[in-house]
């Protein structure tokens, strides 16, 4: 926290607040879209950049999340938001089941499994598996999410319950980063063996954040279904995972400012490149490679001091 | 049985081009450790560029079929490859010791602005090549219906992996990659620069998959500039699947996934036909972590 | 570096703001269009005719005596960007609002039109739902599933055939089509022998067509795309297989033809609105006309003409309401718009906003590789 | 367990016992046939030419390897099969031949993830920060300055482990090690790459460690730092135990010279 001084956070967190007033309709869905992705790519940052497993089928759980939300909300009537912890709970299960056969895959491998599973579930939403998911028509006339009776519609609304979400994600996940679970995922990612010679389960910890990851990426699609009020395959399609993938890589993998910054940028550029009509994704391809280039460690890579403060003490002894 | 030998010989064409991509991810992974992302897209590069020589310069009215079809051959493996070089010299060579993974970002980046670079140039429509440039005969062996111009494309690629591959055994710059596959930092001492190594592979890699875009190009007839996406990603598959870095296994993995398809959608679902892939490349993956024909390094403790 | 990162971000956040512009001199009509994504080519079509009929349009005296202004937004073929892309529309003070290309990203932006009070006009959006939901500002110039899937089974019925094999390519509108055409063609009595889909945007579809092959139909009822479409007939010449194809409206592409090769093409049917130039209403000759003479080509596809028709209805509803109010236009639209000569047709609207009337016609592919209508 | 506690005095109880370990990769015999012990409180050195299976009885030992024939025994219970951190948790540590330290992390990360298996905060407690979490990280955040301290590395507890020289490098290693409590402490090549004053400052190190009652089994090449700490040597050739006893006995052993003679440059 040392590096973004309070009073830079400060202005970020006040200027989110207040930006409904001064921003129209569009601006704020912009906001709300960036949101969405940074609670997607804080959720796939446990797995990708605290653990370093490689996952570009972020997408899928993210899917499930949303699907079993619109599942229990138009056929069950289960108001949306209640559904909150059941979808987190079913995309976390799905992806422990999932990961389980295949976590001790390296690197490369286990891109291109947790690809093919992403494939996977965008096929069978396609398919309309066991008659639940619609189809490619997917799930529409989802209701609007209800909040101490108050009901949610407008933009402006949902800005407060996502960018809320987003919050209350962000101070969590900073108290999981300084905690035996969170290094536990560092040790991991820095040497799987030494990791496991010194007493660390890793099978259970890259099962257990595979699980994490997914849940919290699932309760994000129950957001984005409660927003859209529509739930499609093209919503999860392997492009979601590779701008994930991007998010994360480009903010500098576990670092949960760098992490906000880049949704700014991958999800705020292509919309602020209207400008360039039909060359607006090739000019944020070209973004992409140079950004990368100019800072190969990411926009802010991660210090490596994650301690909590009451450890921090100990280094006046 | 009949229909399960016509669906083989579906799956082994379809699987010939897939081997034809695979090649170039399998040589950049085992040199670099790199996933090239943009692979697909330079594929998909050697169809347009196949396309436009062919229409502006009318080779084969020109020259004649064969002796067209050769140059254009030739002009379309060497526009790619510089392609590729220049690939390399922009979004990787300067991530060379970075994070592996700031190499994949940039190589979707890459591979977003290549993309979109060529609907700007071509427009968004499937571009078509002109009718009838290749013979449209079709063989009847046995009661099985084999166009021609599909065994030559099996045949075409077949070939070219064998030339590739003794390419890589038995030459020297072939020794230096392999070398350099193995340990960058030996090679290097051992003399090896390392540097043309790699634009060796950004340059055989990519023409490859030049050629392999001109022949769907030339056989399927049209071409799109997503298309890239579907075969790169088909093809990285298969490379994966015989075990990524490993050049036999890239061969052996496209055909293999190219079966896969043609039997999935034949005897089980064609709606489900990727997912069953996927699903068979993950219980190979678990059967055999490292691929098919990939080697099984233990843990150096 | 942060300090920098932070005026980036600013700076995105200005930028985006900076993008309202404030004139009331003109009225303004919104495109939303794929101009990127796997439908550019439809979206880009759109928006050629759109800005070639505005041209026409101003040049007539605009639209309440004001010079029309189209704002393009690119919703790049995805739900997510399209409700972005509605967003910006609403708040950059359209009137009306033309589009969009694919029925789910259609829909996802439908209630936003309809909450800011602006008429959409979509082409090419054909999923039944879209007009049950009650949405007052909601219209369409194309025609819905379930009519074309009635079109489909009656034709398949006067043909004659007997044993259909169905093939979709699991896309929302071609598995509606399909499943619709599916439940009637079961009701005349007709044999389903195949029903499935393949995987749109590759090349090699001979394994697919193998096993249709297998399932040996009198005819195969395609509801995809055209260049799935065509790649189907190009193989399907490849293998000696004669058994003819029947395709939806999205077959309705010039590039088919180019596709498959002619060879191949000659004997394809497929239903479809009347193309502009199989119609003799003054409008479309004159419109035809100019499209090649601005473009040199013909238009893509009848769904970026049907956005022209949109276009066109938009600006009838201005006339006619005489105001650029988002309900008395609806009103107008729904009520007393009638027998508008469209593009493609005559054009009226139910209380769903639906287009009224049999739009659907019977198309074969000549051995020139021309759409001739077929009279069935 | 209790079998251990009641003879806690007797130093010539074995900790640690090789009965018959085998492991073959491939074609290749790596290690065949080797037994012996390890007693409590000792220091023991395994010794033996470069690729005599050394490294690789370690890691059969702490389950990176599985035998394919033979027993390992700690602390009266069988160690085959376990995963390596099962077995780290019965009081086994380990350090490696090429350095693994966690390279990005501090110092006193590496070593607090000797701690980890020791502390029970779970995902919620920790994004909750329960009380009975804060004081289990105290706790921890403590032990892991005392080992820091102990090797001497006190002051360096907030640079990144790829920042140290290779020496205290080395003893960082044996620090996270530590911090699991071990009772028997594996070190492999410990002195590897140390100059002659930092190889002297280990002996001292080991020294203390061992009078912490620690038992150490070590693998060196440094034949003044064998003789000098072990009381015992186990000396491997070709993956078999050609001799075993005390470093004047070894020394003097005919087929210890003869091994060593045809590999000197190596030693």
């Amino acid at each position: 926290m040392k590096r973004f001084k309070p009073f830079t956070i400060a202005l970020f967190v006040a200027s989110l607040v207040f930006a409904p007033l001064f921003l129209n309709t569009y601006q704020v869905d912009v906001l709300n879209s960036i949101g969405l992705y940074t609670l997607l790519a804080l959720s796939l940052n446990l797995i990708l950049g605290e653990a370093g497993l490689f996952n570009m089928g972020h997408a899928a759980f993210y899917a499930i999340g949303a699907y079993t939300s619109a599942i229990l909300n138009t056929r069950y009537q289960i108001p949306i938001l209640w559904t909150l912890p059941l979808s987190g709970l079913i995309a976390g299960l799905f992806a422990l089941v999932v990961a389980r056969p295949v976590v001790h895959l390296r690197g490369d491998y286990l891109l291109i499994v947790t690809i093919g599973v992403g494939e996977i579930v965008r096929i069978a939403l396609v398919n309309d598996v066991f008659g639940l998911t619609g189809g490619a028509n997917g799930i529409f006339s989802i209701s609007r999410p209800k909040l101490l009776g108050f009901t949610i519609r407008q933009p402006q609304e949902f800005h407060y319950l996502i960018w809320g979400f987003v919050a209350l994600t962000i101070f969590l996940f900073i108290r999981l980063k300084q905690s035996r679970f969170g290094r536990a995922l560092n040790y991991l990612r820095e040497d799987e063996v030494a990791a496991e010679g010194i007493g660390i389960d890793t099978n259970y910890y890259k099962l257990a954040v595979f699980g994490l990851g997914a849940a919290w990426a699932g309760m994000a699609g129950t957001l984005f279904a409660a927003k859209m009020t529509i739930v499609s395959p093209e919503s999860f399609s392997f492009w979601e995972s590779v701008m994930l993938f991007m998010i994360v890589i480009l903010g500098g993998a576990g670092s949960i400012t760098g992490i906000v910054v880049a949704a700014f940028l991958v999800i705020g550029l292509p919309e602020l490149f209207r400008e360039f009509a039909g060359a607006r994704m090739l000019v944020f391809g070209l973004v992409m490679m140079v950004m990368m280039v100019v800072r190969p460690q990411g926009l802010l890579p991660a210090r490596s001091q994650q301690l909590s403060p009451t450890l921090l003490k100990e280094s006046n002894r | 049985m009949e229909e399960f030998i016509q669906q083989l010989t579906n799956g082994l064409a379809v699987g010939g081009i897939y081997a034809l991509i695979a090649l170039g991810y399998t040589m950049v992974y085992g040199v670099l450790k790199l996933i090239n992302f943009a692979h697909g897209d330079l594929f998909t590069y050697g169809a347009y560029l196949g396309l436009t020589l062919l229409t502006s310069l009318a080779l084969t009215d020109r020259l004649g079929f064969t002796l067209g079809m050769v140059v254009l051959v030739l002009m379309v493996m060497g526009l790619v490859a510089v392609l590729g070089a220049i690939l390399e010299r922009a979004a990787y060579r300067p991530l060379r010791e970075s994070p592996r993974l700031s190499a994949v970002v940039s190589a979707l980046g890459a591979s977003i602005f290549l993309q979109n670079a060529l609907m700007l140039i071509y427009g968004a429509r499937f571009q078509v090549y002109p009718d009838n440039i290749l013979p449209t005969a079709t063989l009847n062996i046995f009661g099985l219906y084999l166009p021609l111009m599909r065994v030559l494309i099996v045949l075409a690629s077949v070939l070219m992996m064998i030339v590739l591959y003794v390419f890589i055994q038995k030459t020297r710059i072939g020794t230096a990659i392999r070398a350099a596959a193995i340990d960058q930092g030996a090679a290097r001492l051992m003399g090896i620069d390392v540097n043309r190594v790699i634009l060796m592979v950004f340059l055989l890699g990519p023409a490859l998959g030049g050629i392999a875009g001109l022949m769907v190009g030339l056989y399927y007839g049209q071409v799109n500039f997503t298309m890239g996406w579907v075969y790169g990603m088909k093809a990285f598959t298969a490379a994966i699947l015989g075990g990524i870095g490993n050049i036999p296994g890239a061969m052996v993995g496209g055909l293999l996934l190219g079966v896969i398809e043609a039997l999935g959608a034949a005897y089980l679902s064609i709606a489900w036909k990727d997912a069953i892939a996927f699903c068979v490349l993950i219980l190979i993956l678990i059967i055999r972590p490292t691929g098919l024909l990939g080697e099984r390094v233990a843990d150096k403790i | 570096m942060k300090k920098r990162l932070l005026i980036l971000v600013a700076a995105l956040g200005l930028a985006l703001g900076g993008g309202v512009a404030q004139a009331a001199e003109t009225v303004k009509i919104g495109l939303m269009a794929p101009l990127t994504g796997s439908w550019a080519s439809e979206g880009q079509g759109m928006k050629n005719i759109v800005a070639l009929l505005a041209e026409q349009q101003n040049a007539k005296g605009g639209a309440l005596g004001k010079p029309i202004e189209v704002i393009t937004e690119d919703d790049g073929g995805d739900p997510r960007t399209a409700s972005l892309a509605a967003q910006r529309l609403t708040t950059k003070g359209v009137v009306a609002v033309v589009g969009t290309y694919g029925s789910s990203v259609t829909e996802a932006s439908q209630a936003i039109y309809d909450e800011a009070k602006i008429p959409q006009i979509a082409n090419g959006s054909t999923a039944i739902r879209l007009t049950e939901k009650g949405f007052k500002h909601f219209f369409r110039t194309a025609p819905r599933d379930d009519e074309q899937g009635r079109m489909a089974a009656q034709t398949i019925g006067k043909l004659g055939f007997k044993k259909v094999a169905i093939l979709h390519d699991s896309t929302s509108y071609a598995k509606g089509l399909a499943d619709e055409a599916n439940a009637l063609l079961k009701k005349q009595g007709v044999d389903v022998v195949f029903f499935d889909a393949l995987t749109p945007k590759e090349s090699d579809y001979t394994a697919i067509l193998t096993k249709l092959k297998g399932a040996n139909p009198d005819v195969v009822l395609f509801t995809g795309y055209y260049p799935e479409a065509g790649q189907l007939l190009r193989q399907k010449k490849g293998m000696n297989w004669k058994t003819p194809f029947i395709g939806g409206d999205a077959t309705n592409n010039a590039d088919l033809v180019k596709i498959a090769g002619k060879e191949a093409a000659e004997g394809f049917y497929f239903l479809s609105p009347p193309q502009p130039q199989d119609l003799d209403t003054p409008e479309a000759k004159a419109f035809l006309t100019d499209y090649q003479k601005k473009y040199n080509e013909l238009p893509p596809s009848i769904w970026a003409v049907l956005a022209g028709d949109g276009f066109r209805v938009a600006v009838a509803g201005i006339a006619g309401a005489k105001s650029t109010d988002g309900d008395k236009v609806a009103d107008y639209l729904h009520t007393r718009l009638k027998n508008y000569s469209g593009l493609s047709g005559p054009i009226s609207f139910d209380a769903k906003g639906d287009r009224e009337g049999d739009v659907y016609r019977v198309y074969k592919v000549d051995a020139e590789g021309k759409f001739v209508l077929q009279k069935l | 367990m209790n079998s251990f506690s009641a003879n806690d005095g007797d130093r010539e109880l074995p900790l640690l016992a090789l009965q018959g370990l085998t492991k073959t990769f491939g074609g290749l015999t790596a290690v065949k046939d080797v037994s012996f012990t390890v007693e409590k409180g000792a220091i023991v050195g395994l010794i033996g030419p470069n690729g005599a299976g050394k490294t690789t009885v370690f890691n059969l030992i702490t389950g990176n390897y599985q035998s394919d024939r033979g027993q390992i025994i700690f602390a009266d219970q069988l160690l085959n099969g376990l995963r390596t951190h099962r077995i780290i948790m019965r009081g086994l540590a380990r350090t490696f031949q090429n350095i693994r330290l966690f390279h990005q992390l501090t110092a006193l990360e590496n070593v607090l993830a000797g701690c980890h298996y020791r502390m029970r905060g779970g995902i919620i407690a920790s994004m909750l920060r329960f009380p009975t979490q804060q004081h289990e990280e105290q706790a921890a955040a403590d032990c892991a300055w005392r080992e820091l301290e102990f090797v001497g590395l006190g002051q360096y507890g907030w640079i990144a482990a790829k920042n140290l020289s290779y020496g205290d490098q080395r003893r960082l290693e044996i620090a996270r090690a530590l911090a699991t409590q071990p009772r028997l402490l594996i070190l492999d090549e410990p002195a590897g790459g140390m100059n002659e004053q930092e190889t002297k400052a280990l002996i001292g190190l080991i020294g203390q460690i061992q009078e912490r009652g620690i038992t150490i089994l070590l693998i060196e090449h440094d034949m003044r730092l064998v003789m000098q700490v072990c009381e015992k040597l186990v000396v491997l050739e070709y993956g078999s135990k050609i001799a075993e006893g005390s470093p004047d006995q070894v020394r003097c052993d005919s087929k210890v010279i003869e091994a060593y003679l045809g590999a000197e440059d190596e030693a």
